[in-house]
């Protein structure tokens, strides 16, 4: 298995980009906002975090179609399912490397575009400790649309439609614990152990439910 | 220990590619599977490796390790090389090598089997068609496995390349090996059978079609 | 007591065993041809009930005629949520008993639980507009519900793109069943947030928190509701059969290759 | 009958009938034309196989 998470790190280094693409986005998205609702840093600092997460959101859906296409088109896949190894833990250690390469910069990088979107200290440094402790949560619900729609020539939109609904608590509760954060009458623990919870319970439930389909996925 | 299929069924979508099908194959002993294009060679290799459900029947390799199943203790060489274009020669072996069962030949020494010694640091993606069909290959003596289960593994090589293979092939099978192969390579080894797959013309959405027999 | 575990034995045993029988779909339409004029006059009559009870209310003192609108309201949103855990237990009957007809019932469920949920939806921001003011308000109700809608369009788009039989259903069952923790978060969504949105009055069946002259009408029309649901799903059950048919007498016949669908 | 109301109670009845409406043509339709087309194909001499 650790050899798995090594070569999956290693190719994600050799493709290159992999990784900045989605911190690119990511900027994308937050420059646009600025943009839309005009240059009001008070009304920014305001809805800051959310628009955060809304950009981290959508940049771990970006590449998350690649999770097991490419495997399956260099037929690497066939060979990883007959393994002895539990295709369920398997699938995990994929999506936790998928996540350290996609979406872990995107939470290092966040201090800086807090600070253009004018957030508070408090409010970035809530928006980093949800966003890595949530955002796993999207990788994994995404690795089952990922196995859903690993035999379809044009997945990719497909698992926007899918995953997106599911991740929609996700963002939801991420959001309220950093508004709780901020706001002194909110609470923070709550919604934010919910995330915890959310998080543990997909990392289980995600690969479950992407082994059952990969098993057989082959045609 | 024996490679024992009963009565195997197997479909593509809606198609019966397998009806029925039995047979064994002793250690040591090859099978080929011959058939025209889209007969269900590919589809009936991809189910004896377990990557395709059997509609009925059994696959079962007697005498193997009790505790895994068939597919872990089989090779399977598809169509795809199952290598990446990104990954040095070494690291791809490197990681087959760690992930897929227990360690048999060195990765240099399979190289050398192969003839690609020197490409040990390039990376795949630098290799022609026919050099990563050979890395393939290598990829089967790295690990030590009971079963070899093939798909046209000469496609892409050259004659010399060709005869390097059949010479793997007979020496795992010396080795006590089972090997299961569709091509249309004579295959000069000692003890082989054939199977030929004939092209079905049966259909298996039958709970769909056939319905009750009034 | 053993006499009665003996009896709850004997139910599943029968039950089991009348799904295996339903499993040969020529078996099915024969049923399903039989059942459905029955369950459309059950769910006609039901509804002529039902409706006569609700226009015959008094108003209620806070929320005065507009309470008419739970009359359809509640009844769809019930639907909604029903109609995904039928498709649910469709996924488990395809993932783990094979049943041919589990396949077909989740997708023939799809497209009506996606025009029942409309309907929630619908009718909810036609009751919200005088309540609350707006037509559409994002609480935590509303929200989950609308989740679930999304989730309803996702699961037939990928019905439709998936070709393969086999692969589809198992798709399927994987989407809905992952995708069926919505429910639950429908269910509680008011108790976690608190909202806007009033509780469920009708959960407590032992002592209900809603007026007669409003409950009996409301279970009616629920009721009326579920029935048309099996009616309709029945009848698109046998459409799928019969698509499933003529997609294997088309291939048979050469007419359809590889890479078109039905 | 609905009171000041009545904008809302009427559209979201009329509504409700024409989403069921619209359900149960669409079913009956596609019933009908899956039918028609199976008939089609059975006239060309392409039967399932239970029939034969």
């Amino acid at each position: 298995m650790i050899a798995l998470f090594k070569r999956e790190l290693l190719i994600a280094l050799r493709g290159g980009g992999g990784a900045l693409t989605g911190v690119i986005f990511f900027l994308c998205v937050i420059t646009i906002v600025p943009f839309g609702i005009g240059p009001d840093l008070k009304l920014l600092s305001q809805i800051g975090p959310a628009v955060l997460w809304i950009g981290a959101l959508l940049a771990t859906l970006l590449g998350l179609d690649r999770l097991f296409q490419q495997d399956k088109e260099d037929g690497s896949l066939d060979i990883l399912v007959c393994q002895e190894h539990a295709l369920t833990w398997l699938i995990f250690v994929k999506c936790i490397a998928h996540w350290i390469v996609s979406t872990l910069p995107l939470v290092i990088a966040t201090p800086l575009f807090g600070l253009m979107l004018n957030v508070s200290p408090m409010g970035i440094l809530a928006s980093m400790v949800t966003l890595f402790v949530g955002t796993p949560a999207i990788t994994f619900i995404g690795a089952v649309g990922a196995s859903v729609t690993v035999t379809l020539p044009r997945g990719g939109v497909l698992i926007a439609i899918l995953v997106l609904p599911l991740v929609i608590p996700v963002l939801i509760f991420g959001v309220l614990s950093i508004d709780g954060a901020i706001n002194e009458p909110q609470p923070f623990t709550a919604p934010f152990l919910i995330l915890c919870a959310f998080t543990l319970f997909t990392s289980v439930l995600g690969p479950l439910a992407a082994s059952v389909m990969l098993r057989h996925s082959a045609d | 220990m024996k490679l024992v299929a009963e009565t195997i069924s197997v479909n593509r979508g809606i198609k019966r590619v397998v009806q029925d099908l039995s047979f064994e194959v002793e250690q040591s002993e090859a099978l080929i599977v011959t058939g025209e294009n889209g007969a269900g060679k590919s589809t009936l290799l991809r189910a004896i490796a377990g990557l395709l459900p059997l509609d009925s029947g059994s696959v079962d390799l007697q005498g193997g390790k009790e505790e895994l199943l068939l597919r872990e203790q089989c090779h399977y060489l598809g169509h795809q090389n199952g290598l990446k274009t990104a990954l040095s020669v070494k690291e791809n072996l490197e990681f087959w090598q760690n992930f897929s069962g227990e360690p048999d030949f060195a990765i240099q020494e399979t190289l050398e089997i192969v003839g690609l010694a020197h490409t040990l640091d390039l990376p795949v993606g630098y290799l022609s068609t026919g050099m990563k069909r050979r890395i393939a290959i290598a990829k089967l003596l790295i690990t030590r496995k009971q079963v070899w289960i093939v798909d046209e593994p000469t496609a892409g090589l050259d004659g010399a390349s060709s005869k390097m293979f059949i010479d793997i092939c007979s020496a795992f099978c010396d080795d006590g090996g089972i090997l299961i192969a569709a091509t249309h390579l004579p295959l000069d080894l000692k003890k082989t059978k054939s199977l030929h797959v004939e092209m079905l013309d049966t259909y298996a959405d039958d709970a769909f079609d056939s319905g009750l027999d009034t | 007591m053993i006499e009665n575990t003996k009896n709850n034995i004997g139910i599943w045993a029968r039950l089991g065993a009348w799904l295996t029988h339903m499993a040969n779909p020529t078996r099915f339409m024969r049923f399903a041809d039989r059942t459905i004029p029955y369950l459309a006059g059950l769910s006609l009559s039901l509804f002529a009930i039902g409706l006569y009870l609700g226009f015959t209310a008094p108003q209620d003192y806070q929320q005065g005629a507009t309470v008419q609108i739970m009359f359809v309201h509640v009844p769809s949103a019930w639907l909604a949520m029903m109609c995904f855990s039928v498709m649910a237990v469709s996924g488990i009957g395809t993932l783990v008993w094979r049943h041919p007809l589990a396949d077909v019932s989740l997708r023939a469920a799809a497209p009506i639980g996606l025009a029942f949920t409309f309907l929630a939806l619908v009718t909810g921001s036609l009751w919200g507009k005088p309540m609350w003011g707006a037509w559409w308000v994002w609480d935590a109700r509303l929200t989950s519900v609308f989740i679930l809608f999304l989730i309803y369009i996702g699961i037939i788009a990928l019905s439709r793109a998936i070709e393969e039989p086999t692969t589809a259903a198992r798709s399927l069952s994987v989407i809905t069943l992952v995708g069926w923790i919505i429910i639950p978060i429908i269910k509680f969504s008011v108790k976690w947030w608190n909202t806007l949105h009033q509780p469920a009055s009708v959960s407590k069946l032992g002592a209900p928190s809603m007026d007669a002259v409003f409950l009996y009408p409301l279970l009616t029309m629920a009721l009326a509701f579920t029935v048309l649901f099996f009616c309709l799903h029945f009848m698109n059950m046998r459409n799928e059969i019969l698509r499933r048919r003529l997609r294997v007498l088309k291939i048979k016949s050469g007419q359809l290759g590889k890479g078109s669908a039905v | 009958m609905f009171g000041d109301h009545a904008a809302y109670i009427v559209p979201s009845y009329l509504i409700s009938l024409l989403v069921m409406l619209g359900l149960i043509g669409w079913i009956r339709i596609t019933y009908s034309s899956h039918k028609k087309a199976l008939k089609a194909l059975e006239a060309k001499g392409i039967k399932r196989a239970s029939s034969k």
